[in-house]
């Protein structure tokens, strides 16, 4: 599903973020991505929706070379890959409904659908009840709820989740991480990366450990090891 | 019928977007309504100003006579039918002979001691023509002249050529400035829509971010351009209409003997090309300000 | 002491910001820059046209003449002084009766076959007056008429009417056009500095939540403002002189016949006036800008 | 030196995001305050130093009621109390450098005392090698970093810190817990909201929490424990 051949990410400041990195993740697996702040998370989910190309190397989804996309078939890629970003970036000047809807109408989906799945995903994320409040209103944990609905909603193939409970009390991180999980079993490969020990932990899954740019190490059923190893 | 639902319902939504920023960003809208208002109606304005002064410096022509003194056998209706059949000539006035000797013995008495020249009649029947535009003087005059039963004519050919020069000069004046101002109107527009845009390039990148076509974030912003346009051509419309009404009235009051251009099409056809100009500055002036944000490898880059 | 050396911190960091500003933002400097230009362009080259055309209606106005006839014992020269003397008078010419008289011999010859009034000089003594003004006319007429040594007077009402009520016209027109288009002018560049302000309200609101006093906040809005007026009169003025040097030139060689005001003082007023104009709009469109996301109130309301 | 007094917030929306809070700070203590997301942890803070206002009840800090400031003397607050913010609020078109010493400018602090004391906040927070970086070009951890160092730059004598972790690995945000317990040593009042369960069960420190804009709990030395009780 997911493949990095031998990528390296320079930035123009010159900042080496990504090293030599090869990796390969195939479809339905769930994995966590964990490393010290700056270690180049980030930068890795960013080349696969192309918001940054590598400097060298190759990234290929589902056969694709993400790279060789024309700009102007970008957004289909993007539209196939549900985005958490660590920033949340929400429209903060519209509600939480049309945020989380936005991705919907990207695509065309009928106004029934529309309202059902829109719906279910502030269901999910315990955000019913602020449906109609506008994003620059909502708590910190409030909006990074809001910007998971809005990747899951389509239930993308694939969903990168950017530090997705860094605002969230345990008990809905560890909700969010059961929705995770349930999306996951319906065949969405998943990404995740976190700072949190006892998700990882607890998790037993696929662990891969970044340090300053280059990939240390990769386990099965892993554990959080940052700053030991 | 799927795709053609699909593309509907992203209309719809487009529509609803437009509609929805539109109102929402309040005091933008103002102020880029404001702003294609204020220049429109400038433009409009100086345009219909530099028409108007071009009517005047046309009927100063109108000023403009040429007197023709017939042979002593021509027949005075004779020519004057002719002459009225030559192109450019507005009016003719026939001034036969005894009626010339009359006007110019008591014109000559009221000023002069004169008492003595008032024996015989040395006057030629004689025309008066008076000519359309200043700039067709001297072609009327030569047509006039080639008549057989004419035997001598006399004009002014140094205010003619005065006239013709006013007159052109307004027009040429008229014409470099309109354009000059028309740019002017048209780079204050758009740079303002740019600005416009500018504060809603957050929205624009995240849109991208999330999978949004570059129609599909582009098309809001054109409707919108078009709203744009058409709010302030209607607004100014309204503010030269008002302004034309209100000036010519003004003008007639204060200023009996100034001629106005009284043909309604004049604000019509200002206001037609005003509205015209108008959609299209806030059309393309939206589509190039949001192209700007669009181009993929430039967006990553700046910020 | 140690609080003056603080002031002279903070403003030395004021002047910085607002240079950095000035630099960072590229564009919209660019974008208020250009619109100021336009706008003030147009205001200046308007304001300049107005003034040339009010010297036009002027100098419509010397092609008034009052023709005077003298009592026949009077003294054409002292009359001539008399006259020369009287305000709004700009040129006397006197014509003896018996140049007159020839003039009217050969002038009727030309065009009439009249050989029978070649006897007596039926012509008093004449002068012709030019006039400044048309709206002096009437003053100078009267003036005229009442001296002891003239007998009759005869002018164009008419004609000194017209021409008394262009001038008028086109000086009240200018007044309010330019009028008007200086607020347009100040609406838009209000609007443009406005919109550039709101790109940095984010900017604006972090450092209000810092703890940046309103002052520390205004001071490189208003410096930059500064620099936007002053930026913009030095380019305007740089499109005012080189406008008025090529359409003087071009006027100068395509209408000999037109006068233009030579006087390079209009150029310089027009320019100085724009100059601080520019920089006082500048200054209080952003003054203003700013001000607007500096109540305390209203931030945390608005997004 | 922080007082609360029946304060009660409820936003123009109707949200009652504080209920009835009495609550005293001392001078010189170290609190954090927990609860689930949208408790009202944020919006106590934002009382605090003014940028909202309670609707019923007071706010005192140094005995000043803090409603009762006139609007241009509240800059006058803020400098005096340093603020971690949640979403970080930092100046994304300058510099680490520019975005640290911005505090400082504002005092008019001279060049040398300015240059000395940057320094040190990014020494503190490991962040000396990113003096130059423009804030746009950072990792989200790196940003949370130059946030904490732009709030303690002038030891100011309160301290509020909106979820300072929340990007933060395990190694860094115990770096900055300890950097915290030195600027408290020093006399620095500290409030610390926060959803890092091992955080505040491991630092044994006086426990604020939050439940639906209620303080339901206040202990001395004592555990993270929302959702649980
Ligand atoms: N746009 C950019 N331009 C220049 N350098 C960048 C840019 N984005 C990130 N970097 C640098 O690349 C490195 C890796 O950043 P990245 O955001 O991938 O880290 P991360 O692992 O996500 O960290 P965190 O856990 O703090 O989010 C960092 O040192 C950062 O400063
Ligand atoms: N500006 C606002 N307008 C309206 N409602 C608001 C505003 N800010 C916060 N709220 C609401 O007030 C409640 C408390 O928000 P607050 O930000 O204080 O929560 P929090 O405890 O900080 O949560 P988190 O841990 O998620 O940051 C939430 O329900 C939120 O939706
Ligand atoms: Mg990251
Ligand atoms: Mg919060």
């Amino acid at each position: 599903m997911i493949q990095l051949q031998g990528v390296k990410k320079v930035y123009s400041n010159g900042v080496v973020a990504l090293n030599n990195i090869d990796l390969h993740i195939k479809k339905g697996e769930f994995v966590f991505l964990v490393g010290a702040t700056g270690s180049g998370k980030s930068s890795l989910m960013k080349l696969l929706y192309r918001e940054e190309v590598t400097t060298t190397g190759k990234v290929f989804i589902s056969g694709i070379s993400v790279n060789d996309i024309k700009p102007s078939k970008v957004p289909y890629l993007r539209q196939k890959i549900g985005v958490i970003f660590q920033d949340f970036k929400l429209l903060s000047m519209r509600t939480v409904w049309e945020n989380v809807a936005f991705t919907l109408q990207i695509l065309g989906t009928n106004k029934e659908e529309q309202d059902r799945r829109v719906k279910a995903a502030l269901d999910l994320t315990n955000l019913s009840e602020y449906a109609y409040e506008y994003v620059s209103e909502l708590s910190g944990g409030e909006r990074q709820r809001v910007a998971i609905a809005r990747a899951i909603i389509n239930t993308p193939p694939i969903l990168l989740a950017d530090e997705p409970t860094g605002n969230l009390d345990p008990e809905n991180s560890w909700e969010i991480m059961r929705l995770l999980t349930k999306i996951n079993m319906r065949g969405t490969t998943i990404i995740v990366s976190t700072h949190n020990k006892i998700i990882v932990d607890n998790m037993k899954r696929r662990v891969i450990t970044m340090e300053k740019g280059s990939l240390i190490q990769d386990q099965e059923q892993g554990v959080y090891s940052v700053g030991i190893g | 019928m799927e795709s053609v639902k699909k593309l509907i319902r992203q209309l719809e939504f487009t529509l609803q977007e437009a509609v929805t920023n539109f109102i929402r960003s309040g005091w933008m809208t103002t102020i880029v309504i404001t702003t294609m208002v204020a220049s429109l109606s400038v433009f409009g304005a100086f345009w219909m100003l530099t028409k108007d002064f071009n009517y005047l410096a046309d009927t100063m022509g109108s000023k403009l006579q040429i007197v023709a003194f017939l042979k002593q056998d021509a027949k005075l209706d004779k020519v004057n039918d002719q002459i009225t059949k030559v192109e450019g000539v507005s009016k003719v006035d026939s001034i036969p002979r005894e009626k010339g000797w009359k006007d110019l013995k008591s014109d000559l008495k009221n000023s002069l001691e004169l008492d003595n020249i008032d024996n015989e009649n040395p006057l030629p029947d004689t025309v008066q023509v008076t000519i359309d535009e200043a700039k067709n003087v001297e072609e009327v005059a030569k047509r006039i002249k080639a008549m057989p039963e004419i035997d001598e004519i006399k004009y002014s050919k140094e205010l003619a050529d005065y006239i013709e020069q006013l007159s052109k000069l307004v027009r040429t004046v008229g014409i470099a400035i309109t354009a000059i101002f028309g740019l002017a109107t048209l780079s204050i527009i758009v740079n303002t829509i740019r600005l416009a845009v500018n504060s809603r390039k957050n929205e624009i990148e995240i849109m991208r971010l999330v999978g949004a076509t570059n129609w599909f974030i582009r098309m809001p912003f054109l409707l919108e351009g078009i709203f744009f346009g058409f709010c302030s051509a209607v607004c100014t419309s309204i503010v030269l209409v008002a302004w034309r009404t209100f000036s010519t009235e003004q003008i007639k009051k204060l200023f009996p003997f100034i001629p106005i251009t009284e043909e309604p099409s004049l604000i019509w056809t200002v206001i037609t090309y005003t509205m015209i100009l108008s959609i299209i500055i806030g059309f393309l002036g939206s589509a190039l300000s949001v192209t700007r944000y669009l181009s993929f490898e430039k967006a990553t880059q700046e910020e």
